[in-house]
């Protein structure tokens, strides 16, 4: 049986990986998982420079989701590449770094000095582009498009993955953009723009007022539009959002995706990606699955 | 050894109507808590809602068992009080960084509100005999435990914010008493409480120059530093309370 | 206390009504509900001609929501008027009649035929145009507009009330779009596009592939729309998405909504509504509110 | 008296792994049910997750209790096993159209298979002596409760798919003997099963120009009507099955 899948230049064991920010640096998790044994480690998303996020509230528990406003907190790009890096390396499994900006010049910038360093460069386009007055690059075509192409051009041996948000009303089309400016693969879907309200207080849950809402609940959602993207992208897609078990995986898959990024079920399972790669072990030896990949996009219409 | 394991609800037993202590039976491969440090309960008999472990201060074990003392805050809470013998939970833990030992020759002075003494208790326990406990509640039906407190022979006092037993008053005022009666000389203080009191706590700490160590709490997602959910400005930086804390020490603030 | 609100012309007891399609057409839940005491009844969509909907299955349950397709199988536009509406006129209450059509022109037809004879016209823009090729009316600007305007030239008594897709990268835009065209009021979230696959048998769950996700999972994806409609809007909006109790209701009037909808809950509680106005009520007696219009847009962001 | 009320868990009898007698306390407010008739559960003990209403069919009542005959089909079903006496649960029902009584000196045929049992047990208890059961499950050890149908006096034909008792195949074997032996004279059948089975069934009494009713299952959400969820096409016209059916006609077909 062949696990094995391909995203980009990055051949994976298997199709499962760490969603961005839920998996801290590696490290964090390495007490109950299995690095070696991961398909690929997705880490908290980076910026040039250290940021210290958000104030505190964080997080609220939603039904069956959790809402997330930690606004980015890192270590910034050189703490990363001199100190988290490095203890990564040890391990076989293809390194993927988030990355996110302010501006255009900051995902460049990030790009260009981590080419060559991580298997992979995945970027976070739902952030705020605060020379626009703080409209997310995602939100437009057009800064879509010119995110895609700053990245593109700083990419050149590291595999390019664009991270869509699910804020639009046709994420195909978005993730067609990506694969007509040279993105190597999409993942979806970031987290979903939600808000909480303590009515005793009647103050926002969240210090930030909104935040990502992510977990079970969303996961209805993301498979969706990874279905609509797959039926018009050649690039991969890696999904994810609320991916808790092996059938959740290969839900992702048969919808079109050919890796799988497990996020919020860290928290609530912390062997969550061991338990999930056994999961789509089982299921593939049960149903007599060659090779993995066969799977992707094999939903049954008729 | 695991930081991740699973154990069986030996005992619920209520203390009130809002307040009651859950016994776990101990597997061997649990490692050993320190005072301060907690667990992530996760909730048993749900589906995926409520989704998110609780984070609960280890109150008290030995090598058969596990002590958690529990208020009932929402609705995590409340299936845990419903939960009966027999069922299991899942737990990760012990987590964080806890209560360091007094230094040489310092006394331990434990400043608890409401239900700080849960997570107190293990100094007490462990530090009881020279040490000075400073207890408040909002009423005296919440001055909870007061039989194993007084067992460890530890010097008690209390006060209550409607008066209802002893003094009226709150923790600070105990603590000033203290000061005015030369107890605190040479005290390191542990604090755990809400965040008023343990922000007067602060203020105090600081103005008089004194060592003491603050139980923080903030909601949290994964209790293990990936998430940078629980994270509040401490000392000008954003640390977080499941890795870094949840005891920080005052010379941090 | 003051319960009552206004939606256009519509004067509400309480801000409570029930959401298209999740209260037939009011009789069905009569037994459990006192319908003289709802705010408002919104029955099942409407097309000119009766329609038989989706195949089996329709629906499908998801972690805190359910997936639907029924396909907006209904009566049809004579038979509500000479079957249904004689019926619930025995009520005090007022009614809104919610409609769909598969070209622009069935939407004017239906809003002319129905002027007068309800307090309220829900249009319904999520809806596919047939002549598009199957884009729902509600994914451009112009045909979101273009429906718009030929329901507003149709509706001269009744209040006008254009109902929301969540599929969409700014609602906000889209609800300030319809208060331009001249709609009364805006109504928001739609059920929110989605897909399960059974992974025995690789089929999507639904016959119909996809369907909309509604419940307590969509809640805060709800709120954070409402929110982000409010603070640009000035005619009201009628909230709605996993509201199941009292607090859910009043968290959507402190977002931004004047009334609000209950849909999935009625399912689970079938006098869901008659409990979340008497939440509603106790919360404005405990903490002392006169009017409940007072809440709407109350959360306090500083 | 209202269709929407909560009832006590006073028994749950397993009768194997899979097949449990779930017994409720029957409130006095509560009304009657008739043969085929369901009852919507909302499962116990959980938050919002499984959000759903499950349906059962109604097995057995009495003035004082409700008894339903469950398998376990998934998580929901897992939830209701692992209840216990005591728990409140709530209950929406009777809800539906249930098996009519046969018209005069017609002999009722039940034909069940698997789970059909649940849905057709009161028609065998009230019609029980004069009537023919034709029982079929997958092995003996899902022919469940021969004691209480053989109580009610019933002459019963037993059969399962792989031959561990009595004879091997399905109930429309059972069928074609009992039109062969002249049993089906003047018979009106009752169905209840897997779609399968009920297909070939109606089939059968279509060709034979046979009255019976038949017994649907389809996944619901308010059980009332109101959300067009559960409709099935059914002679070219999407019925609803918790409002039309669950049993239907077979001239309906
Ligand atoms: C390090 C630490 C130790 C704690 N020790 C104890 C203890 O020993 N005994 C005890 O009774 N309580 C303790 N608490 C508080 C306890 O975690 C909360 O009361 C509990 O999570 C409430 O859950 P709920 O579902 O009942 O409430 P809900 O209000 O329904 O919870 C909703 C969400 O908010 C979070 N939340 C609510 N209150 C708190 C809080 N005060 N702190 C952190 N998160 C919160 C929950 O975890 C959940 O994610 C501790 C908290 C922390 C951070
Ligand atoms: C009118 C009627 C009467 C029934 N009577 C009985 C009975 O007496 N005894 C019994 O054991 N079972 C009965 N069933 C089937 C029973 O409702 C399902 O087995 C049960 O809902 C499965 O729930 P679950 O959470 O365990 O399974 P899951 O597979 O986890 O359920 C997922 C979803 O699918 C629905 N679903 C799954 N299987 C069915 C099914 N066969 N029919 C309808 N919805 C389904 C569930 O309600 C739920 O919404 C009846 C079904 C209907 C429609
Ligand atoms: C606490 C938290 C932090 C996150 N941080 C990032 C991030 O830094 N960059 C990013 O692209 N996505 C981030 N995400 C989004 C996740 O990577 C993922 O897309 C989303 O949570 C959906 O997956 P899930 O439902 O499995 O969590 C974060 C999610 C959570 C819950
Ligand atoms: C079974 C079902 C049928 C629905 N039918 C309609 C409809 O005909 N027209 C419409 O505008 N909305 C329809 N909706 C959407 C609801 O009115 C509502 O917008 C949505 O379900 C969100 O609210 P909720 O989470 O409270 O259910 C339907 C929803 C459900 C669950
Ligand atoms: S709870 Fe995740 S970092 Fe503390
Ligand atoms: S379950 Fe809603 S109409 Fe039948």
């Amino acid at each position: 049986m062949d696990l094995s899948v391909r995203i980009g230049k990055i051949q994976m064991k298997n199709p499962v990986m760490t969603a961005s920010g839920t998996f801290g640096y590696g490290g964090e998790y390495s007490e109950f998982v299995d690095l070696d044994r991961l398909g690929a480690i997705v880490v908290k998303g980076l910026s040039l420079q250290a940021r210290e996020g958000n104030p505190s509230p964080r997080i609220w528990e939603t039904p069956c989701g959790m809402i997330n406003s930690i606004g980015l907190q890192n270590v910034g790009l050189d703490a990363f590449l001199k100190e988290k890096l490095p203890w990564l390396r040890r391990f076989q499994t293809p390194v993927i770094a988030n990355i996110l900006g302010s501006f255009p010049e900051e995902y460049s910038n990030l790009a260009r000095r981590l080419d060559g360093e991580v298997e992979g460069i995945e970027v976070n386009v739902s952030c705020p582009n605060v020379r626009k007055g703080g409209i997310l690059f995602s939100s437009t075509p057009e800064s879509l498009k010119e995110i895609v192409g700053r990245v593109r051009d700083s990419v050149k041996q590291s595999t390019l993955i664009i991270k869509l948000s699910p804020a639009t009303s046709d994420i195909g089309q978005d993730a067609l953009l990506c694969e007509k400016e040279g993105a190597d693969a999409v993942s979806m879907i970031n987290t979903i723009p939600a808000l909480a309200i303590d009515t005793e207080t009647r103050k926002p849950r969240l210090s930030n007022i909104t935040g990502g809402l992510s977990g079970p609940a969303v996961k209805p959602i993301a498979l969706k539009m990874v279905w609509d993207s797959y039926r018009r992208l050649r690039i991969p897609i890696i999904g994810m959002g609320g991916i808790t078990c092996g059938t959740d995986a290969i839900e992702f898959m048969l919808a079109g995706a050919t890796a799988v990024a497990v996020g919020t079920a860290n928290f609530i399972n912390p062997s969550a990606t061991m338990d999930i790669i056994s999961g789509i072990e089982a299921y593939a030896s049960e149903k007599g699955i060659r090779k993995i990949t066969e799977l992707t996009g094999g939903m049954q219409c008729s | 050894m695991s930081r991740h394991f699973s154990a069986e609800i030996t005992d619920i037993r209520q203390l009130s109507r809002e307040h009651f202590i859950l016994t776990l039976h101990r597997p061997p491969s649990a490692p050993e808590p320190g005072p301060g440090q907690f667990f992530l309960i996760r909730l048993p008999r749900c589906g995926e809602d409520p989704l998110l472990r609780r984070p609960f201060s280890i109150f008290d074990w030995d090598e058969g068992k596990l002590r958690f003392f529990i208020r009932v805050a929402g609705k995590g809470t409340a299936i845990l009080a419903g939960s009966g013998p027999g069922e299991r939970i899942d737990l990760i833990g012990p987590l964080g960084r806890g209560y360091p030992e007094p230094s040489d020759g310092k006394r331990p002075v434990m400043v608890s509100g409401g239900m700080g003494i849960a997570s107190l208790f293990p100094m007490i326990r462990e530090q009881g005999k020279g040490g000075l406990l400073l207890y408040g509640a909002r009423t005296s039906d919440e001055l909870h435990l007061l039989d194993e407190i007084g067992a460890t022979g530890i010097e008690t006092e209390t006060i209550t914010d409607d008066g209802s037993s002893g003094r009226k008053g709150t923790v600070l005022d105990l603590l000033h008493d203290a000061v005015q009666s030369g107890k605190m000389e040479g005290a390191v203080v542990y604090g755990c409480g809400p965040w008023g009191m343990l922000h007067s706590l602060l203020g105090f700490l600081k103005e008089n120059r004194m060592e003491g160590y603050l139980s923080l709490e903030e909601r949290m997602a994964c209790g293990l530093g990936a998430c940078m959910g629980c994270a509040k400005e401490i000392g000008g930086r954003m640390l977080r309370v499941c890795l870094e804390g949840p005891v920080f020490s005052v010379s941090e603030f």
